[in-house]
């Protein structure tokens, strides 16, 4: 059965699921407990799950990123939700050099099974160090899975495959969806990581998006669609590893590639889309230049009208999608 | 760790009449800065997130009225009240939580980066604990210039337990840096408390990993708050090295404006608020003949006229333009 | 006047002259002093100029990265070896939130005048957590400037424009390059950042390669000529900001690009040197796909055939580009 | 802090005969292991780096003689002591330097990232610091999952300034976990000396910042060591939380290959090796009766031919193919 859950909601239900089916599943964080999350996501878990298993950390990014691999190397299963992805910039040590590497460097003789959480993203007014987007780093790391969910479905299932998945895997969550709201289902499926979805097909154009970006996205595509612009929507969903098959596919149906995305664009993720594109079968189907829209090259302002113009909105995006097609139709 | 300072005693000699006057105007600005900035955000009229320090006024200014303009502080997420105390304008502080260009980050920074270079604040800072490195590096750079200046670094309780502390306490410790770590503890980081984030009672108590004075004071009484900070303050300027002063404060209004307070009991607030630091110092003042009941609420009047005046300046700024939207990244002239 | 000096030589002369040249000017970190750092890079500077000027630091580098920060806010010029440039993933944090934001935070009304050397790269047998390349993160960041010199001329000139810039600049320095010896003016020369230099010229396939993969990318030019193939080797030197013009003019040129970068081929700098082509006005002189070269999607190994395998060899080069410039010659 | 212990104390009762002499072996076993690598590597056998841990066999074997199986231990760059203090086989150790398929890590990992999970070493590390909050996380589970066992966690002087230190040993304490934090204290980290990196004449001094006992012994008599790691997991196998011990040591070779010891004296380095642990444990082994000569020289003989048998063993082992290069980066059988 499907009810009507806000992404946010869809989040803390796929942690109580994870939480009763699997005693060695605990989640960790800031402000996770009694306050409920600076998002409220956890909520009222730590009255359902105890303490144990619902723990409060001191602010200690780098100690709790260490805490949550060791966790994992001896036999639990843990899940840390930093407060904000820029806060993650303390533990990079611990993610990329302990979690992504320790598998491949211990010969393929441990698996280290952890969960992290990072909200990201602009719009909230938060300015330069609350509004990140590096989601793009952690997908450069081998050893690292990298999904970034942009329905409340997709938050649900990519969560619980993630703490399925004997790897480590980061979810990047856009702090503007936190409270979008859509179908989720009741029981314990699954998203698979590392498949791209179709969320609207068309001819002209492709456009790969991400996170917030897939509803903007979808925008553009519906006035688009009024000029005679089909427009072909792939939310990426999986940011390592890549659905190369997907994204080539649509790209040679549709012989036209925008890439959007919120990070910098100078190698933000639309650099390895494009990319990608540019060294494969594809190649000899493009019929235009590949369109990359994706954040300015600013720290995010604090300024309303400003930290907009530093993010692709929707008419950005309906503007450039135009001209990409022209010609075409 | 230097015992907890009496509670009884009247203001530190350093101070004339007319300084500790300054320096209750400057508490009552700050309450009244917030109480406005507040109002304006809850009303919508200003966006992204806020964190008020109504009730521990004493500290920013205890901490920060002995100091000189060419000493720097840096400040934290809750930093209204340091920018003030060290000398900032509040009508331009609003006018940047309005996002114009007349604020003091021309509006690209908002409340979590207030800053006020020209008097010696070096920033705010989104980061928990980023910005005590850059309180050692500034001293690290007066001690390298041969000035006599300090830098006075604010950060919480919770601030403690990143390892930004560590690092920079034991850095400042070796090489003697004129720094005054000033640790408001206000008993709580967000929701946890020290309790439960520390295996320690105190603040001060960690001092001696670095081997510097840990001093605990009564952070609602600025009195107690600006003796030990000039005393640190001297102790630095003479090149002694670093102290960690531990003010207990209380921040009577929630983390941010998520907070349900549901992590404390009324009655803790409530109790509190009993001992707020401007009823106690204008209790001071009264008592020992430093203002009088009318010189008090003229204070109180003209502080109250002064937000009016810095509100309607600030929502009259001039809002920036998207097209100058990266102008601000690099430095001019410099390479492309 | 010129002379032979190593690489880590020309570092050190160019240290010395800025130091002599302005006393703001002053290096920390790691077993720089009396040991003369991890490469031998800072030698004998501590005596030279003291232990004020050449700061050992204790093992703190999130510490000292902002100790850095705040000595260039208050009038010093800081300099920051990391001992390896993996260690500076514990101090991101300062470099991403603090030294590249501070300036954009504050309105313009700061600047941030230091420099990061980070000896990077793979190639000594030091494994998965002293071989990495991340310049590509750094270079994902609006505030920093991102170089990576690959002779000891560049290396000089390009430190001394750091010290200069009144911009945090970020030097990535490969390992294997600190050894080789090159041609190296007696005086204090700038080269300038954001300029990329064309180290070949050619007329059928342009390469655009960063540090070591610079000596690769023209032997493998060398090869590749006996064959009949004129190959451009652009070295990039500039990550941030990036020569688009000379890249673009080479491409329009010669119709063919090649990407030669040490880092992990996903969201790498090839990536981003290939997605501005294919939106450039030079998409429309392609005669082929882009090719990318680029690090294996896995942490460096220690056994050293493995590790050779990780990133592109000369032979790889040879091999590749041949087969790009099929059909063309 | 407690007070250093003597150094004419018998070995710690715990300890049977056997025992003792097995841990002598395991002295002599380093020290040949590590004079065996030191030679392939000089000999340009192997490559890469290398940390040598002579002279401070003592806190190794020490630390961990008293483990089970089931007890973890993270180590460090210089870990090889630690690797077979917890039990791993010298030559699938030396395999692993060659780069060979037999070796711990199959030949990804080299020196500084030995590990042997089945004997509970969760592996060396190459940051400083970096296995110190892996250790806390390793014994959260375990308390977790309602095991008795504990997490011990090697670490050298120098790592404790990492800020990954004091976050760690924080989080230890405020949640009670099971988990003892050695230092080997061997005076330098890498060329800088405890003077001049930190402001505490010990790292034991820290252990009051954590509400933590900090225990400071002679970590070159393994009897001293032993006595207070026991002491500590006893504690935290009762549930009473962690330990932080100092071992005072010494090591006698360089940091690394590049090391020209330029930073300490012959002098010093040559009074350091009249207190060589295994001398030292030697000759109280003889005075206690708990070994004779010939009997000692009977390990130092075994010991040797065990290396040289070693090292064929690793000479001959199997060359990992580039065509499994990235096999096992990640876990096969889950998502793609
Ligand atoms: C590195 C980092 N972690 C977490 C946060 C989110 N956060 C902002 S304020 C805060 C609590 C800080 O507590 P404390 O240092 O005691 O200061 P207080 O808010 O009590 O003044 C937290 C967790 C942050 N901004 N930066
Ligand atoms: C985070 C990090 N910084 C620096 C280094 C380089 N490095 C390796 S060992 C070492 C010295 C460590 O000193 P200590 O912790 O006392 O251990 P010891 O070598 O004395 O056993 C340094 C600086 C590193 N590996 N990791
Ligand atoms: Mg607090
Ligand atoms: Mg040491």
């Amino acid at each position: 059965m499907s009810r009507e859950l806000s992404f946010a909601q869809a989040i803390q239900e796929a942690l109580a699921t994870a939480m009763e089916a699997d005693e060695r599943v605990f989640i960790m964080g800031e402000d996770i407990g009694v306050y409920g999350g600076a998002f409220q996501v956890t909520g009222d878990l730590v009255h359902r799950f105890g303490e144990d298993r619902v723990m409060d950390t001191p602010i200690s990014e780098l100690g709790a990123a260490g805490v949550a691999v060791g966790a994992a190397l001896a036999g639990s299963r843990p899940i840390l939700e930093f407060q904000f992805s820029d806060f993650a910039t303390l533990a990079m040590e611990q993610i990329v050099n302990q979690a992504a590497k320790l598998r491949f460097m211990l010969g393929g003789k441990v698996s280290v099974p952890l969960v992290m959480r990072l909200p990201c993203g602009s719009g909230t007014g938060a300015a330069a160090q609350h509004s990140q987007s590096l989601e793009a780093w952690l997908a450069h790391v081998p050893g690292l899975k990298v999904v970034q969910p942009s329905t409340p479905h997709d938050a649900k299932g990519l969560l619980l495959a993630a703490i399925d998945d004997p790897d480590p895997v980061m979810i990047f969550e856009h702090k503007l969806l936190y409270k979008i709201k859509g179908d989720v289902p009741e029981e314990a499926y699954r998203v698979p990581i590392g498949k791209a979805a179709i969320r609207r097909e068309g001819r002209d154009v492709t456009i790969v998006a991400t996170a917030i970006m897939v509803h903007r996205a979808l925008e553009a595509a519906e006035v688009l669609a009024g000029e005679g612009i089909e427009v072909e929507v792939i939310d990426l969903r999986s940011l390592r590893p890549l659905d190369k098959e997907t994204i080539i596919a649509s790209v040679m149906k549709t012989s036209r590639l925008a890439c959007v995305y919120e990070g910098v664009k100078t190698l933000g993720i639309g650099a390895e889309i494009s990319a990608m594109i540019a060294e494969s079968e594809a190649f000899d189907f493009l019929d235009a230049p590949i369109l990359r829209l994706g954040g300015a090259e600013v720290p995010i302002p604090y300024n309303p009208v400003l930290e907009k113009a530093a993010v692709p909105q929707m008419e950005n995006i309906v503007e450039q999608v135009r001209n990409l097609a022209r010609g075409k139709i | 760790m230097m015992a907890k300072k009496s509670n009884q005693r009247p203001f530190h000699k350093e101070f004339s009449a007319e300084q500790q006057l300054e320096a209750f105007r400057r508490m009552c600005v700050i309450r009244r800065f917030e109480e406005t900035a507040e109002d304006s955000y809850m009303r919508g009229l200003t966006h992204g997130t806020m964190h008020l320090s109504i009730g521990q006024e004493a500290s920013a200014v205890g901490a920060t009225m002995g100091l000189r303009k060419t000493d720097y502080i840096t400040s934290t997420h809750r930093g209204h009240g340091h920018c003030i105390g060290k000398g900032a304008d509040p009508k331009l502080m609003l006018a940047e939580f309005f996002g114009k260009e007349e604020g003091y980050c021309r509006g690209r920074g908002g409340s979590m980066h207030i800053a006020d270079i020209e008097s010696g604040n070096l920033g705010a800072n989104g980061i928990v604990a980023g910005g005590i490195p850059i309180a050692v590096g500034a001293a690290l750079a007066i001690k390298k210039q041969k000035r006599d200046d300090v830098a006075l670094c604010f950060f919480g309780d919770g601030a403690t337990n990143e390892g930004a502390f560590h690092e920079s306490l034991n850095m400042a410790a070796i090489w003697r840096l004129p720094v005054i770590f000033v640790c408001e503890n206000n008993k709580y980081g967000m929701s946890v408390s020290t309790e439960r984030s520390m295996a320690v009672a105190n603040v001060a108590d960690r001092a001696s990993a670095y081997n510097m004075p840990g001093v605990m004071v009564d952070g609602n009484r600025i009195e107690d708050v600006s003796e030990a900070v000039s005393e640190a303050t001297a102790r630095a300027r003479r090149g002694d090295g670093p102290t960690l002063i531990e003010c207990k404060t209380y921040r009577t209004r929630g983390h941010s404006r998520s907070d349900r307070n549901r992590y404390r009991t009324k009655e803790e607030i409530e109790d509190w608020k009993l001992r707020d630091p401007i009823t106690l110092f204008e209790a001071e003042l009264l008592a020992h003949g430093i203002a009088t009941q009318a010189e008090i609420a003229g204070i109180h009047a003209s502080v109250a006229t002064e937000m009016v005046a810095g509100l309607e300046f600030a929502q009259n700024g001039t809002d920036p333009s998207p097209e100058f939207l990266t102008r601000d990244v690099y430095t001019p002239g410099a390479a492309p």
